[in-house]
C-alpha cells in the first residue's frame, strides 16, 4: 500500500516542479498579494506592523487556497483519478499523498518566504518564532480542509469560487488562533495554548478530511 | 475478513487522531487562553508596547466617575488584586455598572492610565424580575458582587 | 478458472434508467465485446462492472460471490480503461508508463518493455504533450501489460487507434486470455475477441419508438 | 417505482399531521408572544431589552436543531441509502439557515444595548457565523452541479463534515472566555432564568419548533411532487411515440 | 467552381518537423481524406488548413490567391471539426446547435433541422450532459448543416458513432459535396466521401528507420 | 459581426446563469474573504475604519481575478474555443463579449454589494460614494487585464500560472487609485482627479486588452 501512495506523491511533486515554478507561482502570490497591503493600506509603519500578523495570515490561506481547487481537478479531467480508484489502494491513502505533495509544493515554500514577508510588513521580531510554528501547523490543515472542498466541486460549475465559499469558513479557526498565537507572542505571553489548538485541529483534521474527500471522490465519479 | 479488518484500521487511526487532538485541546485549555488582561498581567508585564490591547476585569465599586456632560467616564478595573484607572468617551453600554464585568480595549498612556476606545459590557446568565432580585438582596440570599442566585439555588458560576 | 457474472443489472444516471434486467457471464480466457448504438449504456455497464457507478438493480458475481462483499479485492483484479487516457502531458511518455507500473506494484523495467508492446519506444523520452492523439492512447493501452490484472474493462479501447496499431492491440487481447484473463470491452469498430462473445445493448422498445418519430 | 415506496407513506403521513403542526406553531407562538411583550418581567439589569431574548434564544435553538437534521438526513441518504433522507436535509437547509440568519440578526441588535457593540468576534459569535456559512455552503453545493443527484450527495458529504461546528458553537460559552453569557436554560443545575421569564421562552421556543416542523413538512412535499413529476416527465419521454 | 490547393508544405511542432514537402489539391464537389499512421500529421495538417497553425514552409492557395492574404475571407469559408466537441453540457442539445447557427450567421430554424438530420430531434430538449459519447459528437457534426461554408475541415469525425451514424455522416457529406462542397478529413476508418482521394501522410523515412531500432 | 458577438454573450450569462447563483457566489466570497480580515486584524474598530477601503479593494481585486482563469478555460478544452476562432468574426470582439459577460456576473454582483461590505467595515460613509465609482470603473478594467492573463495561461506550457501573476502587478495602479480615491473622499477632498485616473485605465485597457488576449488566444491553440 505505501508503493502507489509514495508514487503519487513522487509524481505530484515530479509535476509540480517540471512546469517550472508552482511552488515559485504560490510565493509569489503570497507575498504579492501581501504587498499590495502597504498599497490598500498605506505604508504607515505602526499601523502595518499592527496588522502585519493577520495580513500575514490572510494571504497565507488565500494563497494555500489559490491553487487547491484544482488538487484533483487534472486527474479528474484526464481519466487518471478513475484509473487510481480502480486500484486496490484505500482511497483515503490516495488523498493523504496528494494533500502532502500539495503542502510540500504551497505550504513549505510559504513558510520559508514569511521571514522576508515579516521584515517588510514590520512584523516585532519576537513573534516571527510563532508565526512560523503555527504556519507550520497550520497550512496542512489549511491543505486537509482545502481537499475535502477541491473533491466536493469536482465536476461543479465555478469550482473555484465555490470551493472559496466553502473552505473559507471551516479555515477561519486556523486563521484566528495563528493569528492570536503571534499576538501573544509579540506581547510577551506564552504563544503555547494558541499553538496546541492548532495542533489539535491538525490532528483532527488529518482523520476527517481524508475520509470525508475520499467519499466525495468516489461520489464525483459517478 | 480482510475487508472489515481494514476498516477497523482505518476507524481505529480516525478514531485516534480524533482522541489526540481532544487531548491537545484540554491540554491547551489548562494554560487557559487568554483573550483579555488582568490588571495584574499589566502590573507584572507591562503594557504590550504602545499596541492596543484589551483590558479585563470588574468595574471596581464606587470608582466611577463622570464629567459635566456625562460623556467623559472615568473609572477603575479590578481583579482583586490590582486595579487601574481607564478613561473612556463615549456611551457605555446599558449593562455598564459597578461591580459588573468589563472588558475595555485602548492602549496605555504615559501616566500609566488605559485610555479605552471601546467598552464591553460582559455579563452573567441570570435572569429575573427585578422585584425578585430586591427581593433576594433584602433577604440576605444575595449580597453585591456575588453571582446571583435563581430559585434559592446559588447558581454554579466561579 | 473464474468467472464474472452479473444477473437482473439495472442502471440509473441522472434520474433516468439507462438499461434494465441485463445479465452476462464471461469467463476465464474470454472476452465479451459490448456492442450497441450510440446512448445504448456501454460506458454505463462497464463503469458498473469497474464500481465506479452502483447498479439500480441486481449484482455483479464473480466466483459465485458477490462482487460488493469485497469491493477492494475486485479492484485487485481488474484493469480500467475509460474514455480517459489517464496521460500526464508534462511527463516523458515512459516516466507515464512507469508511474501505472509502481501503482499496480509493478516493476519498472515492465514499464519499458509494454512501451515496446505498444510500439512506442522510439517516443519513451519524448514527454506526452508531443504525443498524437493515437500515441496518447496506445500510452494508456500500455497500462494493461504493466498491471497483470486478470479483468480487463476497456471503454472504446482503440479509438484513435490506426489499423496496424489496432492489430497489435488485438494480439495483446489475445495474449492476456490465452494467458487465462479476461476481458470486457465496448466499442463501435470490429475487434478480434478471444471466444467472440457479443453483448447488443440495444434501444429500449420505447426510446427506439421516440428516436423513430 | 420503489424508491417511492416510502415517500409515498410519508405523503400519508405528512398530509395529516401538517394542519396539527401547524395549528401548534400558531397556538404556541401566539400565546407566546402575548406573554413575552405584555405579560412578563422586565428583568433586573438589562430592563425591556431582554424581550429580544424570546426571539433570539428560540431562533438559535432551533438552527442548531435544524442543521441537526440536515446532517442526520444526509448521514440516513449516504449511510442507508435512504430515499427520504436527502430530500429532508435539503428542506431543512433553508429554514435552519433563516433561524440563524434571525439569531445572528438579533443577537447585534441586543449585542449593541447590552455589551456597547453590534459585533464582536468572540467564539460563539464567530461560530455561528461559520454555521451560517455551512447552510450557504451546503445551499450552494446543492445547485453546483448538472446532475442533482451528484449535488445532492456532495452537499451530505459537507454537511457531516460541518457537524464538528455543533459542539463548538455549543460549548464555545465555556472553553473561552466570551463576551457571550453561558447557558441560562440547558445547564447541569437547572436553568438561571425565572420561571416567569422561563415561561414565555419555552412557549416561544415550542412555537418555533412547530414552525420548523410544519414548514418542514411543506417543502419536503414539495420536493416530492417536484421529484415525481420529473420521473413521469422521464417515464412519459420513454413511451413517448 | 473553386480549387484548395497547397504546395510544399511543411510543418514543425514542439521543434520537431512533422512533415515536409506535402503537397494537395480539392476542388469543389471533391473530398480528401487524410491518412496514414498515429503521428503521421493529419491533426497538424488540419490545423494548418483551419489557419490555426502557420505553416514552416510552403502555403495554402485558394482559387489562385495565397490564404495568408486574406485569412478572414478563409475563415468565411471553412467549418471546423476538432477533436473537442464544441458542446455545452449546461445547455440543450438545441441551444447548443442554436448558439453555433447564430454565431454562423443562419437562423434558428436551421438548427433545428441540423438536429433531425443527425437523428436527435427527440434530444433536442435533453441537456447536452445527459448525452452519451456518440450523440455529443454527432451534436458537433450538426455545426456543418448549420453553417453553409464550403470548405469542411473534419479531424476524426466519426470518432465514437455507431454504424448507423457514420452512414448517416456519409450521407451528409454526399450532399454537400453535391452541392458544391468540398471537405477534407483525417480518419483511421473508411469513410465514403466523394471523389475518393486520399492522401497518405506517412512516416518519413528517418522517423521510419527511428521506430524501428 | 455583432450578432455572434452578443451570441456568445448571450450565452455566456445564459450558462452563468443556468448555474443557478454563479453571481451570487462571486459575492459570497467577496464577502467572506473581506470579513476575513476582522478576524486577522483584530476587530478594533477604528482600525479597521482605517484599512476598510484597502481590505474592500484587495478583496474586490482577488475576488474578480479568482474566477478569471476559466474565462476561456472551458471553451478551449470542450473545442470551442477552436470553433470560435476559425469563424470570420475579429478574435478580439469574441475577447470583448466575453469579457462583457464576465463582468456582469462577477463585477456588478461585487458592486452592488459593496455597501454592505462597507458598513461590516466601518468604512466612513463619506467614502462609499467614491467607492463605488471607483469599483465601477475599476472592476471592468480588472476583468480586462484578467483575460490577458486568462488567455496566455492557456497556451503557457511553462509556468503558466506564473505568467497570470504578471497580471497581479499590472492590476496594482488599479488598487492604488481606487483607494485613493475613496481616501480622498472620506478625508473630504474631491475625488474626481483618481476617479479619471481609473477611467483612462479603463480605456486604455479596452483598447489593448482585446488585442493582447485575442494574440495570446491565437497562441493557445497552435
Ligand atoms: C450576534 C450575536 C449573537 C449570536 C450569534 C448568539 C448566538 C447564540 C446561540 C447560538 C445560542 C444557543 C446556544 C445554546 O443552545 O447553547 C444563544 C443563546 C443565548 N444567547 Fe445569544 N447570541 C448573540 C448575542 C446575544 C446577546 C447580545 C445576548 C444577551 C445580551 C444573548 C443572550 C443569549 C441567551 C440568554 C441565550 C440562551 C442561553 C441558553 O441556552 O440557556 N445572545 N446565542
Ligand atoms: N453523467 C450522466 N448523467 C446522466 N445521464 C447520463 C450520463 N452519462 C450518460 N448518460 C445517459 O445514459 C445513457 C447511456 O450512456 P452511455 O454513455 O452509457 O452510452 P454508450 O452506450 O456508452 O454510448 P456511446 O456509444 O455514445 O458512448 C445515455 O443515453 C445518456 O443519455
Ligand atoms: N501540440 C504539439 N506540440 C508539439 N508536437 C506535437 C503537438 N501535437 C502533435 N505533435 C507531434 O506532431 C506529430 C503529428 O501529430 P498529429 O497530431 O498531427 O498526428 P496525427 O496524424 O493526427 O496522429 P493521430 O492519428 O494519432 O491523431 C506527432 O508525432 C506529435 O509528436
Ligand atoms: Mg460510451
Ligand atoms: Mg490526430
Amino acid at each position: 500500500m505505501i508503493g502507489p501512495l509514495r508514487a503519487i506523491l513522487l509524481r505530484d511533486l515530479r509535476l509540480a516542479l517540471r512546469q517550472g515554478g508552482d511552488a515559485a507561482t504560490v510565493v509569489l502570490f503570497f507575498v504579492l498579494a501581501a504587498s499590495l497591503f502597504p498599497f490598500g493600506v498605506g505604508p504607515e509603519p505602526n499601523l502595518l506592523a499592527r496588522i502585519a500578523a493577520g495580513v500575514i495570515w490572510v494571504t497565507a490561506l488565500l494563497s494555500v487556497m489559490l491553487g487547491i481547487d484544482r488538487l484533483f481537478l487534472a486527474d479528474h479531467e484526464d481519466g487518471s483519478l478513475e484509473g487510481l480508484l480502480t486500484q486496490p489502494v484505500p482511497a483515503a491513502g490516495i488523498v493523504v499523498a496528494k494533500c502532502a505533495a500539495q503542502w510540500l509544493m504551497s505550504g513549505l515554500p510559504l513558510i520559508l518566504a514569511t521571514p522576508i514577508l515579516a521584515v517588510f510588513l514590520q512584523l516585532p521580531a519576537e513573534g516571527l518564532p510563532a508565526m512560523l510554528a503555527a504556519l507550520a501547523l497550520g497550512t496542512p490543515t489549511l491543505v486537509l480542509v482545502g481537499a475535502i472542498g477541491a473533491a466536493l466541486v469536482l465536476g461543479a460549475r465555478r469550482g473555484g469560487v465555490l470551493l472559496a465559499l466553502l473552505v473559507l469558513p471551516l479555515a477561519v479557526p486556523v486563521l484566528v488562533f495563528g493569528v492570536a498565537a503571534v499576538d501573544a507572542a509579540v506581547a510577551g505571553l506564552p504563544a503555547r495554548p494558541h499553538l496546541l489548538v492548532l495542533g489539535a485541529m491538525l490532528l483532527a483534521a488529518l482523520a476527517l478530511a481524508p475520509i470525508a474527500a475520499a467519499a466525495a471522490l468516489r461520489q464525483a465519479l459517478e | 475478513m480482510t475487508r472489515k479488518r481494514r476498516r477497523l484500521l482505518v476507524l481505529a487511526v480516525a478514531l485516534g487522531l480524533l482522541g489526540a487532538s481532544t487531548a491537545l485541546v484540554l491540554s491547551a485549555f489548562q494554560d487557559s487562553l487568554v483573550f483579555f488582561y488582568s490588571p495584574s498581567d499589566v502590573v507584572a508585564k507591562g503594557p504590550p508596547g504602545d499596541r492596543s490591547f484589551r483590558l479585563g476585569g470588574l468595574v471596581e465599586p464606587a470608582s466611577v466617575a463622570r464629567s459635566a456632560d456625562g460623556r467623559q467616564v472615568t473609572f477603575r478595573v479590578t481583579d482583586g488584586a490590582n486595579a487601574i484607572a481607564v478613561a473612556y468617551r463615549g456611551i457605555l453600554p446599558d449593562l455598564f455598572r459597578e461591580g459588573q464585568g468589563v472588558v475595555t480595549e485602548g492602549r496605555m498612556l504615559a501616566d500609566g492610565r488605559f485610555e479605552a476606545r471601546e467598552v464591553l459590557a460582559k455579563h452573567d446568565e441570570t435572569y429575573m424580575p427585578r422585584e425578585v432580585a430586591d427581593a433576594l438582596k433584602k433577604s440576605g440570599h444575595w449580597k453585591e458582587g456575588e453571582p446571583a442566585p435563581v430559585g434559592g439555588r446559588p447558581a454554579a458560576r466561579p | 478458472m473464474s468467472v464474472f457474472a452479473g444477473s437482473g443489472l439495472g442502471c440509473v444516471r441522472g434520474e433516468r434508467p439507462v438499461f434494465r434486467q441485463l445479465s452476462f457471464a464471461v469467463e476465464s480466457g474470454t472476452g465479451l465485446t459490448l456492442a450497441g448504438p450510440n446512448g445504448a449504456g456501454k460506458s454505463s455497464l462497464l463503469r458498473l462492472m469497474a464500481g465506479l457507478l452502483q447498479p439500480a438493480a441486481g449484482g455483479l458475481i464473480w466466483d459465485g460471490a458477490a462482487v460488493t462483499d469485497d469491493p477492494e479485492a475486485h479492484r485487485a483484479r481488474i484493469a480500467w480503461i475509460g474514455h480517459g487516457d489517464g496521460v500526464k502531458p508534462g511527463l516523458t511518455a515512459l516516466e507515464n508508463a512507469r508511474f501505472w507500473a509502481e501503482i499496480a506494484g509493478a516493476t519498472a523495467s515492465s514499464a519499458a518493455a509494454a512501451l515496446d508492446r505498444f510500439g512506442l519506444a522510439h517516443l519513451a523520452d519524448t514527454p506526452a504533450r508531443f504525443l498524437s492523439q493515437g500515441q496518447r492512447r496506445r500510452l494508456a493501452l500500455a497500462r494493461l501489460v504493466v498491471a497483470r490484472r486478470s479483468l480487463w474493462l476497456l471503454d472504446e479501447p482503440t479509438v484513435g487507434l490506426d489499423a496496424a496499431s489496432v492489430a497489435g492491440f488485438e494480439a495483446v487481447l489475445a495474449d492476456h486470455c490465452r494467458a487465462g484473463g479476461m476481458a470486457v470491452l465496448a466499442t463501435h469498430i470490429r475487434i478480434a475477441v478471444p471466444g467472440g462473445q457479443v453483448l447488443a445493448l440495444g434501444r429500449t422498445p420505447a426510446r427506439a419508438a421516440a428516436e423513430a418519430r | 417505482m420503489h424508491r417511492f415506496a416510502n415517500p409515498a407513506r410519508f405523503q400519508r403521513f405528512s398530509a395529516a399531521a401538517l394542519p396539527w403542526f401547524a395549528g401548534a406553531a400558531i397556538l404556541c407562538l401566539g400565546a407566546g408572544l402575548y406573554f413575552s411583550l405584555f405579560r412578563s418581567p422586565a428583568d433586573y439589569q438589562q430592563g425591556e431589552t431582554v424581550r429580544i431574548m424570546y426571539v433570539h434564544v428560540p431562533a438559535a435553538w432551533m438552527a442548531l436543531f435544524a442543521y441537526l437534521v440536515v446532517a442526520a438526513g444526509s448521514v440516513s441518504a449516504l449511510v442507508w441509502k435512504h430515499p427520504l433522507g436527502e430530500v429532508v436535509a435539503r428542506a431543512a437547509a433553508p429554514i435552519g439557515a433563516g433561524f440563524t440568519l434571525v439569531c445572528l440578526v438579533t443577537g447585534s441588535l441586543w449585542g449593541k444595548p447590552m455589551w456597547g457593540a453590534w459585533w464582536v468576534w468572540d467564539a460563539r459569535l464567530t461560530s455561528v457565523l461559520v454555521l451560517f456559512f455551512l447552510y450557504l455552503g451546503y445551499m450552494a453545493l446543492l445547485g453546483a452541479f448538472d446532475d442533482p443527484v451528484r449535488g445532492g450527495r456532495a452537499a451530505s458529504i459537507l454537511a457531516i463534515v460541518g457537524v464538528v461546528n455543533l459542539p463548538v458553537i455549543k460549548w464555545s460559552v465555556d472553553w473561552w472566555n466570551t463576551l457571550h453569557q453561558p447557558a441560562s436554560v440547558a445547564r447541569m443545575d437547572g436553568p438561571t432564568i425565572h420561571p416567569s421569564m422561563l415561561l414565555p421562552l419555552l412557549l416561544m421556543a415550542a412555537g418555533f419548533g412547530f414552525y420548523f416542523a410544519a414548514v418542514l413538512l411543506l417543502r419536503v412535499r414539495a420536493e416530492l411532487a417536484a421529484r415525481r413529476i420529473r420521473a413521469l416527465r422521464l417515464a412519459a419521454m420513454e413511451v413517448e411515440a
